[in-house]
């Protein structure tokens, strides 16, 4: 094989694993959608409020610190222990349950039957006191996230590849790992939905709203449920990305990540997000190899979105969306 | 009767004169992927008249208005309007040509006031461009004050002055029934389909319906072509009648020639298809 | 009681069309008009033009551009801060290579040249509707920002990348640059403004709001009652775009003076202008006006309450600022769904019948 | 009524404003929210408590305390335009806004106003030209002398000779990551090594591609011009290919604790240009500990002490409070004004035995600032990363660099800003 295509089948496997975090990210907006038809501004926040508090919990934070140190004078910072990651994680995913139950109890059940954009819009102002109130809980300086992923380069891989095409291929074994754990995620998710009494709820609430209220659903409750799910995913998402770079305000941005990927798939659909995510993944790291190079690089920002948008020209509904009738 | 109903022009009973045909399709054919809506249909409209087209649920009595008014393009057949052939064309160019219509589902648009809807039918008179409407004084406001006096002339017609103002989300169904129709009419059309402008109506609803579309056709002499499944109502508003059954024409002609004939007889009481 | 309609009866259809049919309103209206051009000129300083009116003033511009677009033709868009940047950048090629030419034409002309631009980026919404639309347009807002950091010659090839607003006068009086006056920077964006919000509304009360209005609705009933929805929704662009490149250009040679593509016209401009649309009201004039204030005046409001007045460290009131916007919003959406704008409404019909209300 | 009310209340609280003491006040635009604010905290910190220590343990600068009002501007130039006006009112003396943005819209705005801008290690870097920036002060090094000064160590590792080598520039696609390109496009010519840029996009969240073909094109070095997260994804991808860290340079924005931590032990060996001392075996940082902390008054929890990006703000202040001394002994009083701040910063002259005195003996260079110089030596040293002490050490001394090439390309930017802006030289 040529170096290039050697090279050029490296970017794309690469891709592939940056394609999965996208998906990550872009099933928590999915799940909402489906479930309550409200996209979700405050995806993005709830990963970075998820990632904060798994870090705040391990390292045995005092919540509201340089608050109370304000107010009262004190120079409290933290607790004298270190909580094992595995327990700030269930407690940092107990945390993201009981924001869901707040959004559901405070929020939407006051909005309830309103329009799209209303809703939408109060996420937007739920994504700005979030953004305030985990910086006010945690502090807002850079946090290093360690619950003992591996990273960097795969041995394993490298070898393989080097025996095979004479060129050893770089996989970072986080990209790997994230892969496995968002497959994981994405089988236990649609496991939950075929099989469990909730999860034949939340598909019946995704299929039409009023059937499902009508035989008895509480559509309440499966806010809360999808809110939640949300949130676990939101933090499955922060973890991966936190572990590259430390928890930080960038977090919330990998949202941005995720629309093209919502509009190649259709807003509806798990598959869509999934094979949507890889297709940006590949596609934009494909890109910025091939062509990049010759306008300047740094395109990654703006490919997805013209990619989505080429896209959507030909196929309005997105990959996997229902082709839109027209009546009158 | 003993009318010529194939001159040029003609005289009703009532003292009407009905002119040249107006539109004239031949043999319109309408598929939807494999399904035939609409299968070979020919029939005219000619000017002055009421012309119905009934049928029984799933006729294509919906399908045919959408094929006139160039929302849906037929497959096979041909389009004559004025004694030429239409060529492709979207709906606004229609709507440009004088054609207006109302819908079976109303589709107002729900966040103007009954005015606005109703100005939005004067659409094709008014000319002004976007920078004499963005400087207002001059063109664009002699404009609207001219087009506003016909609209408030429709007001007046259809009894809808007290809501005005109102947003038509506001508005119960018969009123929005009856802005609709005022929006349609607004636009001063040579040709007016109505789609089952009756539906989901009273019994006095119906007859203020009725009424008004006696008076517009014999007020402003608006050709009307309407589509009902009520056959009573239509027998007396009209003219002539089309009827279509499952995609087919079955009958054409006055109400007295389509109450007798045996198809129309057949597909109204249900008798099977074989 | 004192506000009201009654026995305020209009004769001609002229007068029932004016844009404030109650009397108290339109007298409203000319003293605040007054006093914003005959007294607040007289009283300014720095600190309230450009922490205040001259932001919240080019925001308003903004937001009765994309209001235009999103709320009376009803196509979202997150490409706005791209579009500012486009008027900011054609701005500045334009004072550089013509500064004998009045800097009003040079921030008209930017806009018109956004205008284009916005027009080229909205045919993808003839195909694309609703959220998928407005994740279509934050294609044209990067790739825009990226074409002014990459390409040189939009920054005459300085060696940051910066581009800087240099001194022009209107009428013998500084409205750019460093040496400008407070009453003068004040006046140039309130004329703007004002002959702004006056184009919007006449644009919109007359058919081509209609006709923008009845694609928001029902786009598919305006087409077959003739609207082209073609010229319509470019026509919403190309005006919508207009504003916005007008904003832009005073962002960048007014307000700031200097500005980079990134760090400026980022997508959080996008949001923020978006966001003001949607808490002062889609479709209504006013309700650009009460959305910029409210998100540019808030932040500002609460930074001297909590750290002014109250003597709170930066940093906290910096993070209680977002968690009171953030609820204010939310809260303000329980209470009045549909905007600033609505609420006031609301204020109005209640004060119209106070002290009776039954 | 209550909207009556609600009006009333937000003008008044709009005017309020800090009441106007006879101090020196030295505004701190600091950014401790934001993508950026991991930076912004400790150098923030840093400034405001040398500032304190001034006032608690000599009674400020000439007997006069030091005011330091801070206003949070998240990195965000409509809202350091809006700090700018807030602290102008009472009565700053020079602002340290610390960011490009803020930077380049305030220079002609602070130059109307009379009012310095010291902008050390960033901003406009011909601003260093004092005969057209007359208000901009960006002493003791910019970033072309940070480029100059990373070349310089490649230099001194290949023996005097970069023939044939690869240098990559991997940079922050904005203002602040482009300012090296033309130096290093230059050096790049003069020593005969092959120079390429890639660049990165704000955030920076996601550089696999970047990181890919760095791999790819195997470049002997690769210089670094980040800030923010792209710095910590960066050293974490450098150090996932397993690029030699020792080659791996980057400016002093992306040279600090936070910036290396996450990446654990596989950051050992990463070097950042420095252009004054890390660590904290200062004695001014023993005063610090006593006089500022332990009393209570530190501006953070005091855990910054001796972090670089601290130290900055910390060297920055004293800059600021050597310059205010210079100004009150030229114009002989002790309240100065800002226009004489610009004079005591104009001819501010730094010694080693002044340093030692200050208790920061070997902090930064010796220098004095001049009309025509704004710029200072342009000296700057070589730090590296030890993971297992945690710390930075620097492993150079504070070396020239190479005004040759940088000279020529300061005259050129800034005198095609003059003829844009129509300003006349002031130095005679």
């Amino acid at each position: 094989m040529s170096e290039q295509l050697l090279f050029a089948a490296e970017v794309t496997l690469n891709g592939l694993m940056a394609g999965v975090l996208y998906a990550l990210v872009a099933l928590g907006f999915v799940l909402i959608f489906k479930a309550s038809g409200i996209f979700n501004y405050a995806q993005g926040v709830m990963a970075l409020f998820a990632a904060m508090t798994l870090v705040g919990v391990q390292q045995g934070q005092i919540p509201f610190s340089h608050l109370i140190n304000a107010i009262f004078g004190t120079e409290i910072h933290h607790f004298p222990w270190h909580v094992p990651s595995i327990i700030a994680i269930i407690a940092a995913a107990g945390v993201m349950v009981g924001f869901a139950w707040i959004v559901e109890r405070y929020i939407l059940k006051h909005l309830v039957g309103q329009p799209d954009i209303i809703l939408f819009m109060a996420t937007i102002g739920l994504a700005y006191f979030m953004e305030g109130f985990g910086d006010l809980m945690w502090g807002s300086e850079l946090k290093t996230l360690d619950v003992g992923l591996p990273q960097g380069l795969n041995e394993t891989v490298l070898d393989a590849t080097d025996k095979l095409f004479g060129y050893g291929f770089f996989l970072d074994n986080l990209d790997i790992v994230a892969t496995l754990i968002a497959a994981l995620l994405v089988a236990a998710l649609t496991i939950f939905s075929q099989y469990s009494k909730q999860g034949r709820a939340l598909r019946a609430v995704a299929d039409d709203h009023s059937a499902a209220l009508s035989v008895g659903i509480s559509l309440r409750f499966i806010w809360v449920l999808v809110w939640s799910i949300a949130g676990f995913v939101a933090l499955v998402a922060g973890i991966m990305w936190g572990a590259k770079s430390g928890v930080q305000f960038s977090l919330s941005l990998i949202a941005l990540k995720a629309l093209p990927v919502l509009m190649l798939g259709g807003f509806t659909s798990i598959p869509g997000a999934i094979i949507g995510g890889l297709i940006i993944g590949v596609g934009e790291q494909l890109f910025e190899f091939a062509i990049g190079p010759l306008i300047g690089g740094a395109t990654q920002n703006w490919f997805a979105y013209v990619l989505a948008l080429i896209f959507l020209v030909f196929r309005p509904q997105g990959l996997f969306g229902e082709k839109i009738i027209e009546r009158v | 009767m003993s009318l010529d109903m194939n001159a040029d022009s003609y005289v009703t009973a009532d003292g009407r004169t009905i002119g040249p045909v107006v539109m004239d399709l031949k043999n319109i054919t309408l598929r939807f992927g494999g399904v035939v809506a609409i299968k070979d249909i020919s029939f005219d409209i000619r000017e002055g008249e009421i012309r119905a087209i009934i049928g029984p649920n799933g006729a294509g009595k919906s399908s045919m208005l959408n094929v006139i008014s160039g929302f849906y393009k037929p497959q096979e057949g041909e389009v004559w309007f004025r004694g030429t052939k239409r060529p492709p064309m979207k709906p606004f160019q229609v709507a440009r040509q004088g054609l207006a219509r109302t819908f079976q589902n109303i589709a107002l648009f729900d966040g103007m006031t009954v005015l606005d809807n109703i100005m939005t039918g004067r659409l094709n008179h008014m000319t002004a461009n976007m920078f004499q409407q963005a400087i207002w004084k001059g063109k664009a406001e002699k404009e609207e004050l001219a087009n506003r006096e016909v609209c408030e002339k429709v007001i007046d017609f259809l009894e809808i002055q007290h809501i005005r103002k109102t947003p038509v989300g506001r508005l119960p169904y018969g009123l929005k029934k009856r802005v609709e129709l005022a929006r349609a009419l607004a636009a001063e059309p040579s040709l007016l389909l109505l789609d089952e402008p009756m539906a989901g109506m009273n019994v006095e609803e119906k007859e203020d319906m009725s009424r008004f579309i006696l008076d517009m056709n014999d007020e402003f002499g608006t050709t009307i072509a309407l589509i009902e499944h009520d056959m009573g109502v239509v027998m007396d508003l009209s003219d002539r009648v089309v009827v279509m059954d499952y995609g087919k024409k079955i009958g054409d002609g006055t109400p007295e020639e389509v109450r007798n004939n045996q198809d129309v007889i057949d597909a109204y009481l249900g008798v099977a298809h074989d | 009681m004192f506000y009201r309609e009654a026995g305020d009866f209009k004769t001609s259809y002229k007068d029932d069309n004016q844009t404030f049919p109650i009397r108290l309103d339109r007298a409203g209206y000319w003293v605040a008009l007054a006093v914003a051009f005959l007294i607040i000129p007289f009283f300014v300083n720095d600190y309230w033009v450009n922490a205040v009116f001259a932001p919240f003033f080019i925001y308003a511009i903004a937001a009765l551009g994309l209001n235009i677009l999103t709320g009376y033709a009803g196509q979202v868009s997150l490409g706005t801060g791209g579009f500012m940047a486009v008027g900011a950048y054609a701005c500045y090629k334009l004072m550089v290579a013509f500064p004998e030419v009045s800097i009003v034409f040079h921030v008209l002309i930017a806009g018109g040249i956004t205008a284009v631009v916005g027009v080229a980026f909205g045919l993808p919404s003839l195909r694309i509707k609703g959220f998928y639309l407005a994740v279509a347009t934050l294609a044209s807002q990067f790739f825009l920002v990226w074409l002014f950091n990459k390409v040189p010659w939009f920054y005459n090839y300085s060696a940051s990348g910066q581009i800087n607003a240099p001194e022009r006068s209107v009428l013998g009086v500084i409205v750019t640059g460093p040496n400008t006056d407070a009453w003068a920077k004040y006046l140039i964006c309130l004329v703007f403004l004002v002959g702004l919000a006056w184009v919007a509304r006449n644009l919109t009360r007359g058919m081509m709001g209609r006709k923008w209005m009845g694609i928001r609705d029902m786009d598919i009933a305006a087409e077959i009652i003739g609207v082209n929805p073609l010229m319509a929704k470019m026509t919403a662009f190309a005006a919508s775009s207009f504003f916005v490149g007008v904003a832009g250009a005073l962002f960048f040679s007014v307000y700031l003076g200097a500005a980079e593509a990134g760090e400026s016209f980022g997508i959080t401009k996008s949001f923020l202008i978006l966001f003001m649309i949607i808490i002062g009201g889609l479709g209504s004039i006013f309700g650009s006006f009460a959305g910029a204030a409210f998100m540019v005046l808030m932040p500002v409001l609460l930074k001297n309450v909590l750290v002014g007045m109250m003597g709170w460290p930066t940093d906290l009131a910096a993070h209680l600022e977002f968690m009171i916007v953030g609820g204010l919003i939310v809260f303000f959406l329980i209470v009045e769904p549909h905007g600033l704008a609505q609420l006031w409404r609301l204020t109005k019909d209640k004060l119209r019948l106070w002290p009776f209300p039954h | 009524m209550t909207f009556k009310r609600v009006a009333a209340a937000s003008v008044a609280a709009l005017m309020v404003a800090s009441p106007v003491m006879a101090d020196l006040v030295f505004p701190s635009l600091s950014y401790r929210t934001g993508p950026f604010a991991a930076g912004g905290i400790p150098y923030a910190d840093g400034f405001a408590d040398y500032m304190t220590l001034l006032n608690e343990r000599d009674g400020g600068v000439g007997g006069v305390k030091l005011q330091v009002p801070e206003c949070e501007t998240a990195y965000n130039t409509e809202k350091g335009v809006e700090c700018y006006e807030a602290t102008k009112g009472e009565g700053a003396l020079a602002y340290n806004p610390l960011s490009t943005g803020i930077t380049y819209q305030l220079i002609p705005k602070a130059t109307a106003d009379d009012i310095p801008l010291y902008t050390p290690g960033y901003g406009r870097t011909s601003a260093a030209n004092g005969n057209v920036f007359s208000h901009v002060f960006n002493f003791p090094a910019n970033y072309w002398n940070g480029a100059s000064a990373a070349v310089n160590h490649l230099l001194d590792l290949n023996g005097g000779d970069l023939k044939g080598k690869k240098v990559i520039l991997l940079h922050f696609n904005g203002a602040y990551g482009k300012e090296p390109i033309p130096t290093l496009t230059a050096l790049g010519e003069k020593h005969g090594f092959e120079f390429s840029t890639i660049p990165v996009d704000y955030p920076g969240q996601e550089q696999k591609s970047q990181w890919l073909q760095i791999r790819r094109e195997k470049p002997d070095y690769v210089l670094f011009w980040g800030w923010g997260v792209m710095n910590q994804v960066a050293v974490q991808e450098a150090a996932n290919i397993r690029f030699p860290m020792e080659n791996f340079i980057g400016v002093w924005w992306s040279g600090a604790e936070h910036d290396v931590e996450p990446a654990g032990a596989a950051a050992n060996g990463y070097k950042a240009v420095a252009f004054h001392g890390v660590g904290h075996d200062y004695p001014v940082f023993d005063d610090i500990n006593k006089y500022v902390v332990d009393a209570g008054k530190a501006a953070g929890d005091g855990s910054n002490v001796g972090t670089v990006i601290y130290n900055r703000g910390v060297y920055a202040a004293m800059m600021l409070a050597e310059a205010a001394k210079k100004a009150q002994e030229i114009h002989g009083v002790k309240d100065i004004t800002s226009g004489q701040m610009r004079d005591g910063l104009e001819q501010l002259e730094i010694t080693n035995a002044r340093m030692a005195e200050l208790g920061m003996e070997g902090f930064g260079p010796e220098f004095k600032v001049s009309c025509a110089n704004h710029g200072g030596p342009g000296t700057a040293a070589i730090s590296q990363w030890d993971a297992t002490a945690g710390k930075w050490s620097l492993i150079s001394d504070f070396g020239p660099s190479d005004m040759d090439v940088i000279q020529p390309l300061i005259t050129a930017d800034s005198e095609a800003y003059a003829a844009e802006n129509k300003i006349e030289p002031q130095c005679k």
